[in-house]
């Protein structure tokens, strides 16, 4: 039967051929080259797909940095600064360091901060709410409560704290901004994670002029000018009646945070302060021991919280 | 209306290249990336710029009709399907010899694609996109 | 990567069926039984190590441009040899497997693996890689078959797993639908949804 | 009378996805919209017809007469991908605006399995070459059908919100099952 | 005043209707169904209702409160005794209880919570584990106790439908096997052999027709599935009478009334629109009377509402409602 | 990696010489397998015939043209000791639950039946399967019998059948499929 | 048969407690805030400062643009302050704060109650004056009228449909207005057909104001060219494009305004008011504010000067019930709830309404059960489900290609929703987001 092997390498070999030209046509056609270097930089990625890069999916923004010179504008927010590094020394490219960031609320207006005055019923919703009208308390600029940014933080970073009804943003936050997009009064900010996690910023976006501000809400900036005068590094501005501290100058040296009348200004992650119990914010941090479960100044205790 | 999104490769006053990235069937499949056994996994589309001009690596989006990418579909897939039914159909009934049939029948789409290739000038006016930024 | 890592990734973690949703078909279609489950999944995995040895062994004769054909023909080769050898030496199970067996060939798994690994790899990484992942893949579809076989046909492997009622004469009352094809797609569905809900926590 | 069985067998009966498992992963992948399903259906249908007039001239006047059918599956791989990719290119090569108005409109038919399934059953059912088409075209309506379908559902479920366990794949496995249970209601119709 | 105002967007008043009122006025529905049912096959038709019903309730209530982990409430809506009461309607008087469980596991478990509970399912969950059992014990689900009062031989143990499919199937003709059957009247009541609840035509008429004065309902659906049943069988009856019974007899046999008043309507897994729903009951009607014909089985009502059911999205999507303005008639 | 270069011609090499190793593997494990083969299908026939009939040592197969279906049925006349013991007729019938099945029936001399063994089906697994001999005893009532109409209907159409539970389809494929054999046999002159 | 619009639209129990008070005059408050934005279109500008002295109908606020209108004083006094309060949109907005100081009047303004019958101003001149006076739609919208009597090139008014429906449950101002100034009224009307220049007018009044329908009836005999309709009742009948299908059977098209089909809608009271800006030279400094709510003790319909604190309104009512749970400002339909009750009367304000705590909280709500009941109630054949799904996803082109910008926000589809779903409040949020994005791709 060995005419069946003869028929069998003829027809074979024929479609062989046949299919070599064909596909031939069709890889000139069709230079589907597929960088190889793409999978290995896939494979460094979180593969979370979560479009925090800007990118559909882990794997077009792997492609997508392969094909760049130039990859000092991109950024994972899931797999940070370490996963960078690693992919620039893989592709052989220059890399930026990227201060590793995290989201902060921009709002301290806790129920004994800033009284309610209404109680709100329509849809669970800060935009609809937002839409309707001030909020529950007198604040036209603060958190609303309802929770939209906690509803579209992919990483669960971010929780409703129940007693002081502010959100808290966890350690595990990636800076990917899904929070600050939904938000519809603005209120959350990307922020350098600072050294140990050291912040400081005014935890407040109240642009109405002193009186108002402070009557809605007892933490209000007012729009005072003292922490200005206060910074030796010109790292505040006020606008708006609103102080804002810019987080690449600032150099968290804590001074600004005892002159705010108000204790609109929020230093996080801090060793307690020595002596001087008068310091305005000593108070607070008695308050808010960093021991335990955040309770009074939660929102930004991260370190506390997890 | 289809959308799809892509990244301009390369991009003069009339017209922009634009690589998009498919959305096959296999988006969810994880091997898609290994696996070229018919999938191509970009596609280069011309697009007529209206004097505007992208930068490379500008992320836009496409954005053709539906009606277009119907009669694509019929010039593409349809028309020729369908002359080839009929062809195969008619010679059944004649009663010529499968081989024939068969043979026939794929013979048709040879000259249905060098018609196709004639009227080149009158398809590309029909299939235009734009382009939105992203 | 170590040898052991390689091999066992695919078998929870890059699991072909229950992550990667790949070769869903023949999942589907032949694990009515864990037996067939099992054989099928064999097979795959002979033609998975099998190819990946082979492309592995030739992957610097081979130009880029026909590596796609070169590859389909190898698997191909083997998928034929699985297909006679099955036909020879047991005709039942592959009578059962129906065309499931030629479709081996087009099962995105192998031609991946040989593609994603084996062109890019040493013989013996390659034939751990395809032991790895076909193991994982018959584990899956012999999973898949014994929870469709013990529910609707209230036997695992054949044995009887005495879980139903009988009737007067003996007989199990078992719940066909799980041997049918609705069964199949149910299964799967909640396995996979398991799993998933394993691999969170 | 037999071609009204073939046709009503290959739609409904034994449908290809749902009853026969074929082309589960463009299936499962299918994208909400229910024009690239329907454009989908309009494609699949052209390339199993082509697939099969090709596999089914190679098996009955190559590999039979030669009796070498055991080289179906290599030679029937070879062959669709070749043929189909040939398509094209063809089509790119003759009309690049054309091409690539369907390459936006089309996710790309990664149906290998359903129609190497389809040429394949083509040939075990003893088809004749007409038979053969007949087949082809009905099947390729009952993946159309399928995925048709499954466009709606699919935009239904993410609309609604599906458990988070359940999301994506499970729910669509589960949905497939619950559509096949209903759909063998069709049984005995030929 | 020390209270605090409550501010909520408008409209600050609601209407009466609830989601719970909705669903016990078909639960209230259903009861002259449930009646009929006892009297004809005994205490058996009401211990498995209430088994279907406690079963379906309680699966909803874990699946709710132990995998979804929400707030549990609605296993207790009514929604879930619908279920419940439909499931038993739809089995056999003498079904295994075991059996009833494990269909009420699959009617709530696979057909309705997986998809996210009460709302967002896309089949009628009921028919989900009707015809789960249906394929899973045919035998079961399909031996039928003669009911109480119909103890005569050419009754017994088969539906008017299965006895006519099966004669058909033999050779025999329409007017032969009409004999055997029940006359229209006991169709009407429900005197005939079949599922607990399906029987009477009456009783469920009633029903529906309650639930159309309270608005539950609408006539679309039911009144195309009957047309649409009524004009097919006519047609196939005119060509030949011996092959294919008379439109009465279609209309009034199997599940076709249950279906086209309780399961097609089920606002969940219905289209939305009247237009919508018109073209729902047609394909209901056109898939049933294929698969009594044709089929292999002698019903199909519970099939076809579930192959429509998953149309639904798609018919929702071409039968918006005629939106004000667009079509100017100004006359 | 030192890749070969993508030319025309060393594609075309390539190719041709992977296609031609696969073929001539594939040739060489079809030698191999081609008698495994053989055997495994003869064995499923031989069994089958086995089953159906009683003790034979020689064989002869034939096609019949059975001319009520345009088809051909095969006879498989056994001789023990060159006496004709039996026939065993491979039928098949198109009514079953999901389209065709086929199975094989052994007639002694006398015609009546001897046995019979399920060759092929699609019927449910569960339901209309048990018609084989291996998943319940509804096949052994045919032993014996004499193909007559009765004893070939079943019980719901008033024949003496007992049918295999909620599935009456298949087995009145089944008395169908038997009643096929025995008419061909019948036709062909009673080889007796 | 009644007439009344095709499609879609619910009965919420009208509650008409106050329709038999007749109108009081509300005394003087202390002080108004008179904001400056009460109505649609730009802010008007203010022109007064802190310790101007103003009169009843100084004009305080200048109109700034073309959809705009101006504001005038309601009272005579000083000027405290122009400052940010709250007013019924829930956010705290510019607003003259005005202390009164006795009631001096300017001298242009014809205090005298006698019915001033013929019409002696042009045409132009009357739209300048409706202008002048500040006059703007009172049914709800506040849209400048000046503006409405525009009829753009092209177009051609040939009717003019005075919205007497007072479809929302409770509010009665729009009734006792008919009731008792009927002949102002009228002339109000045959003042806006001569601004318009058509001859055609039709009043629609629903048919649960039976007393209104026959008193205007009788009088109309002396105003010829207008009709009065009377309708079936049938929530939202007041919205325009419904009333006009209701009365002349045509249909606006999606996105259009009325003069597309050649119709004109304004409110009763707004009639009344060009009446007394035309005939008068009387600014709109006051208006009719029904008081109601079932916990009130004496349902009323006030006549109040605009910049009246609502709490003003509320005592004048018989006080503050001790167990209100919400305020609301205008009908409980469409009304938007206060937030502070110390928010100024504008001239949008139809009533006030109170809500005993247990009337005034929403159910908790659940999925959809797709019952279509919202269909079936949406006026303008919209899917509420599906747009609030929209909004909630963020889907914004579907929304839109689903007309989502053709809800009226009439509410009927969470009155009727049985599972309280929050369509409206959904549905807004969409129609913001949409209606941004339109505008953006206008640029
Ligand atoms: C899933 C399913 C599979 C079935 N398979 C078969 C089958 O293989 N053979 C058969 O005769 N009937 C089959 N049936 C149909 C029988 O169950 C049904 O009862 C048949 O129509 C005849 O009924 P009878 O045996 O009570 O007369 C099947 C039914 C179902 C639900
Ligand atoms: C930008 C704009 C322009 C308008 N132009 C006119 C107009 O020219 N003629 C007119 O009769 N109404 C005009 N209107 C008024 C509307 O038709 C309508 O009366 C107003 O928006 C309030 O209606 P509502 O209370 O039913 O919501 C205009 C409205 C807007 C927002
Ligand atoms: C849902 C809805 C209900 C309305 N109901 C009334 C009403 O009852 N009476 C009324 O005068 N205007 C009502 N309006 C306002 C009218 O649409 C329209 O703006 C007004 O009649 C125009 O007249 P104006 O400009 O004089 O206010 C309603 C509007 C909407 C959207
Ligand atoms: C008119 C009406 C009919 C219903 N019919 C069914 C039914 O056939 N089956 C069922 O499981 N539930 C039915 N329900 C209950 C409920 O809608 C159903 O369980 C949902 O599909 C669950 O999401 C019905 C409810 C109503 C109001
Ligand atoms: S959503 Fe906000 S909190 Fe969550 S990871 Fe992104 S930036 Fe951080
Ligand atoms: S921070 Fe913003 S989004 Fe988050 S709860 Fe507050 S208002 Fe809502
Ligand atoms: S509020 Fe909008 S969507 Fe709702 S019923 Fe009214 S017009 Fe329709
Ligand atoms: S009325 Fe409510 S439950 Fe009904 S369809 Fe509309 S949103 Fe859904
Ligand atoms: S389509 Fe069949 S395995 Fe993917």
């Amino acid at each position: 039967m060995s005419e069946i092997i003869i028929y069998t390498v003829i027809t074979l070999s024929a479609l062989g051929a046949v299919a070599a030209v064909v596909l031939f046509f069709i890889a000139k056609k069709f230079k589907v080259y597929e960088d190889p270097r793409i999978d290995q930089v896939e494979e460094l990625l979180p593969a979370a797909n979560c479009g925090g890069c800007g990118f559909p999916g882990c794997r077009a923004f792997a492609e997508a940095m392969v094909k760049a010179d130039d990859i000092s504008e991109f950024n994972c927010p899931v797999g940070g600064n370490d996963t960078m590094a690693a992919i620039a020394t893989a592709l052989g490219k220059e890399l930026q360091e990227k201060e590793p960031q995290i989201a902060v609320i921009r709002c301290n207006g806790t129920p004994e901060h800033r009284k309610r005055t209404t109680k709100y019923e329509g849809a669970s919703s800060c935009s609809v709410a937002h839409n309707l009208y001030t909020g529950e308390t007198n604040c036209a600029y603060g958190c609303l409560s309802e929770g939209d940014c906690v509803v579209v933080c992919d990483f669960d970073a971010i929780y409703m704290d129940e007693a002081t009804g502010l959100p808290v943003v966890k350690d595990n936050c990636v800076a990917c901004g899904a929070c600050i997009t939904a938000c519809p009064r603005n209120i959350i900010e990307l922020r350098n994670r600072g050294k140990k996690e050291r912040r400081i910023f005014i935890s407040c976006i109240n642009k109405d002029k002193g009186a108002p501000a402070k009557k809605a809400c007892s933490v209000a900036c007012i729009g005072c000018g003292k922490c200005v005068k206060e910074c030796p590094f010109d790292a505040i501005t006020l606008e708006n009646n609103l102080a804002y501290i810019d987080y690449e100058k600032c150099k968290l040296c804590r001074k600004c945070v005892p002159v705010c009348p108000t204790n609109a200004i929020h230093e996080l992650n801090f060793p307690p302060r020595k002596a001087k119990p008068a310091a305005p914010k000593a108070e607070k941090e008695t308050t808010a021991p960093k021991a335990d479960a955040a309770d009074n100044k939660p929102k930004q205790d991260n370190n506390s919280t997890n | 209306m289809i959308e799809h999104d892509g990244i301009i490769v390369s991009s003069s006053p009339t017209k922009a290249k634009v690589r998009i990235l498919n959305q096959s069937a296999c988006i969810s499949c994880q091997m898609k990336g290994n696996c070229n056994l018919s999938d191509m996994k970009e596609k280069f589309i011309d697009v007529k710029t209206m004097g505007k001009t992208y930068a490379e690596n500008d992320k836009v989006t496409i954005i053709g009709t539906e009606t277009m990418g119907f009669k694509a579909l019929f010039y593409g897939y349809m028309l020729p399907f369908l002359i080839l039914l009929f062809t195969v159909i008619l010679l059944t009934l004649l009663k010529i010899p499968e081989l024939t049939v068969g043979l026939i029948g794929l013979s048709t789409l040879i000259p249905y694609y060098i018609g196709l290739k004639l009227f080149h000038k009158k398809i590309e006016n029909k299939f235009s996109f734009y382009l939105k930024n992203r | 990567m170590s040898q052991l890592k390689n091999f066992s990734k695919g078998f929870i973690k890059d699991n072909a069926v229950f992550v990667q949703l790949l070769g869903l078909c023949p999942t589907l279609a032949v694990t009515s039984s864990a037996e067939n489950g099992l054989g099928m999944g064999l097979a795959t995995t002979f033609v998975l190590v099998m190819a990946n040895i082979v492309v592995s062994l030739v992957k610097n004769q081979i130009p880029d441009k026909v590596r796609i054909p070169s590859f389909i023909v190898i698997i191909a080769s083997f998928v034929t040899i699985v297909d006679l050898s099955m036909a020879g030496f047991l005709p039942t199970l592959h009578a059962s497997l129906g065309i499931f067996i030629p479709l081996i060939v087009v099962n995105c798994l192998v031609l991946g693996r040989a593609e994603a690994f084996a062109s890019k790899n040493n013989i013996g990484s390659s034939a751990i890689d395809g032991l790895g992942m076909g193991l994982g893949f018959a584990f899956a579809l012999t999973l898949l078959g014994a929870v469709r076989e013990l529910l609707g046909a209230g036997s695992i492997f054949g044995l009887d797993i005495p879980i139903f009622p009988v009737t007067d004469k003996g007989a199990p009352i078992t719940m066909l639908i799980f041997v049918l094809a609705p069964g199949a797609f149910i299964v799967l569905g909640y396995l996979i949804a398991i799993i998933n809900q394993l691999k969170k926590s | 009378m037999e071609i009204f069985a073939i046709v009503i067998s290959a739609i409904l009966v034994n449908n290809i996805v749902l009853m026969q498992f074929l082309g589960i992963c463009p299936f499962m992948g299918v994208s909400k919209k229910l024009s690239t399903a329907v454009g989908m259906t309009g494609a699949v249908t052209f390339v199993m017809v082509l697939a099969t007039i090709v596999t089914y001239l190679i098996q009955t006047y190559v590999l039979e007469p030669l009796s070498i059918g055991y080289l179906q599956t290599i030679s029937f791989i070879l062959v669709i991908a070749a043929f189909v990719q040939m398509v094209e290119i063809v089509l790119k090569k003759v009309s690049p605006p054309l091409y690539q108005a369907l390459g936006v409109f089309l996710p790309l038919i990664t149906t290998n399995c359903a129609i190497m399934g389809v040429a394949l059953l083509t040939i075990q059912n003893s088809y004749n070459l007409m038979e053969g088409i007949i087949f082809a075209i009905s099947s390729a309506i009952g993946f159309g059908i399928a995925i048709i379908l499954f466009a709606g559902i699919r935009e239904h479920l993410d609309l609604m919100g599906v458990p988070k366990g359940m999301r994506g794949t499970p729910i669509a496995l589960v949905a497939a099952g619950i559509l096949a249970m209903a759909f063998m209601g069709f049984s005995g119709l030929v | 005043m020390n209270r605090l105002l409550t501010v909520s967007p408008s409209p600050h008043v609601k209407g009466h209707d609830s989601v719970r009122s909705i669903m016990y006025g078909v639960v209230i529905s259903l009861i002259p169904a449930l009646g009929v049912a006892v009297y004809f096959f005994g205490l058996d038709a009401l211990k498995l209702t209430l088994i279907a019903v406690i079963a379906s309730v309680i699966f909803e209530w874990l699946i709710h409160k132990f995998i979804l982990k929400e707030r549990p409430a609605s296993a207790f809506d009514g929604s879930a005794i619908i279920t419940g009461m439909l499931l038993a309607f739809n089995v056999p008087s003498n079904l295994p209880v075991w059996m009833l469980v494990v269909g009420a596991l699959v009617a709530v478990g696979v057909g309705k919570m997986s998809f996210g509970g009460l709302g967002k399912n896309i089949f009628n969950p009921a028919l989900v584990g009707r015809v789960f059992m249906l394929i899973s014990w045919p035998v079961e689900m399909t031996t039928w106790p003669a009911n109480r009062f119909h103890l005569t031989d050419g009754y017994t143990g088969a539906t008017p439908l299965g006895m006519i499919k099966e004669g058909i199937g033999n050779g025999k003709t329409v007017s032969e096997l009409m004999d055997q059957v029940p006359t229209a009247l006991d169709f009407f009541v429900g005197n005939m052999s079949g599922s607990l609840g399906e029987i009477s035509a009456l009783a469920i008429l009633i029903g529906g027709i309650y639930m159309l004065m309270r608005k539950i309902i609408t006539w679309h659906a039911p009144i195309s599935i009957f047309g649409t049943v009524f004009i097919f069988s006519a047609i196939m009856h005119t060509i030949n009478p011996e092959m294919y019974p008379a439109p009465l007899f279609h209309l009034l046999t199997g599940g076709l009334f249950i279906g086209a008043i309780y399961m097609a309507t089920d606002m969940v897994t219905s289209p939305m629109t009247g237009k919508g729903q018109i073209i729902f009951g047609v394909g209901i009607g056109v898939i049933t009377m294929l698969i009594r014909y044709w089929g292999a089985y002698p019903e199909g009502v519970s099939f076809a509402i579930l192959i429509m059911n998953a149309t639904v999205p798609i018919i929702n999507r071409y039968t918006k409602p005629q939106r004000f303005g667009e079509e100017v008639n100004n006359g | 990696m030192a890749k070969r270069e993508s030319t025309f011609g060393n594609m075309v090499i390539t190719l041709f010489a992977v296609t031609f190793i696969a073929s001539a593997t594939l040739g060489g494990i079809y030698e191999l397998t081609k008698e495994p083969i053989r055997r495994a299908l003869q064995a499923k026939k031989e069994a089958s015939i086995k089953k159906v009939l009683p003790e034979f040592d020689k064989m002869k197969s034939f096609k019949v043209l059975y001319e009520e279906a345009g088809d051909s049925l095969e006879f498989n006349e056994a001789y023990l000791n060159g006496e004709h013991i039996g026939t065993a007729i491979e039928t098949y019938t198109d009514n079953g639950f999901s389209g065709r099945f086929k199975i094989m029936v052994g007639f002694l001399p006398d015609g009546t039946i001897n046995n019979t063994a399920v060759l092929e089906h699609k019927e449910t697994p569960g339901l209309g399967d048990k018609m084989d001999a291996s998943k319940s005893d509804f096949s052994d009532q045919f032993k014996g019998l004499e193909p007559t109409k009765p004893n070939l209907t079943v019980k719901k159409d008033g024949g003496k059948v007992d049918a295999i539970t909620a599935a009456t389809i298949t087995s009145r494929a089944f008395c169908d499929a038997i009643e096929r054999a025995n008419k061909a046999l019948e036709t062909k002159g009673g080889t007796k | 048969m009644l007439k009344t619009f095709k499609i879609g639209g619910v009965h919420p129990e009208e509650n008409k407690l106050s329709a038999g008070a007749a109108i009081e005059q509300l005394p003087l408050p202390d002080t108004v805030s008179i904001p400056v934005a009460q109505h649609i279109g730009a802010p008007a500008k203010v022109l007064v400062k802190r310790n101007d002295k103003v009169k009843v109908g100084t004009i305080i606020a200048e109109s700034g643009g073309f959809v705009s209108a101006n504001i005038h004083s309601s009272v005579s006094g000083v000027v405290q302050k122009i400052d940010n309060v709250y007013d019924a949109s829930g956010y705290r907005r510019q607003a003259v704060i005005i202390k009164v100081e006795g009631d001096e009047w300017e001298e242009s303004i014809d205090q005298s109650t006698d019915v001033k019958k013929e019409i002696t101003l042009s045409q132009k001149e009357i739209i300048d004056q409706v202008n002048a006076m500040g006059v703007v739609g009172l049914g709800g919208a506040t849209f400048p009228t000046h503006v409405k009597l525009m009829v753009p090139d092209g177009k051609k008014a040939e009717v003019l449909l005075i919205n007497g429906v007072e479809c929302e449950p409770y509010l009665t101002a729009d009734h006792r207005l008919m009731l008792e100034k009927g002949h102002e009224m009228m002339i109000g009307i045959r003042i806006l057909m001569k601004a318009l220049g058509i001859v055609k007018a039709a009043i629609g009044i629903e048919n649960n104001k039976p007393d209104a329908i026959k008193t205007l009836q009788k009088i109309s005999v002396e105003y010829p060219g207008i009709d009065i309709v009377s309708l079936k009742v049938k929530y939202p009948q007041g919205g325009e494009k419904q009333l006009i299908k209701a009365v002349i059977n045509r249909e606006v098209p999606s996105g259009k305004l009325p003069i597309e089909v050649g119709a004109v809608v304004q409110n009763v009271g707004t009639a009344f008011a060009v009446y007394e800006a035309v005939q008068k030279s009387k600014p709109l400094i006051e208006r009719i504010v029904t008081v109601t709510g079932k916990s009130v003790s004496k349902p009323s319909n006030l006549l109040v000067r605009i910049g009246t604190p609502v709490s003003k309104l509320i005592e004048a009512a018989g006080g503050l019930p001790d167990d209100t749970g919400k305020v609301v400002s205008g009908g409980p339909m469409m009304g938007k709830a206060l937030n502070d009750l110390e928010a100024p009367v504008t001239k949008g304000t139809s009533g006030v309404l109170i809500f005993a705590d247990k009337e005034a909280h929403r159910k908790a709500y659940d999925a959809c059960i797709r019952c279509g009941k919202c269909i079936t109630a949406c006026p303008m054949g919209l899917e509420p489900f599906l747009l609030m799904s929209y909004a909630e996803q963020q889907m914004w082109k579907e929304a839109e290609d689903d007309k989502i910008m053709d809800c009226i926000e009439c509410g009927s589809c969470s009155f009727t929703c049985p599972s309280y779903r929050p369509l409206l409040d959904y549905i807004r949020l969409g129609k913001s987001n949409v209606s941004q994005i339109i505008r953006s791709r206008k640029q």
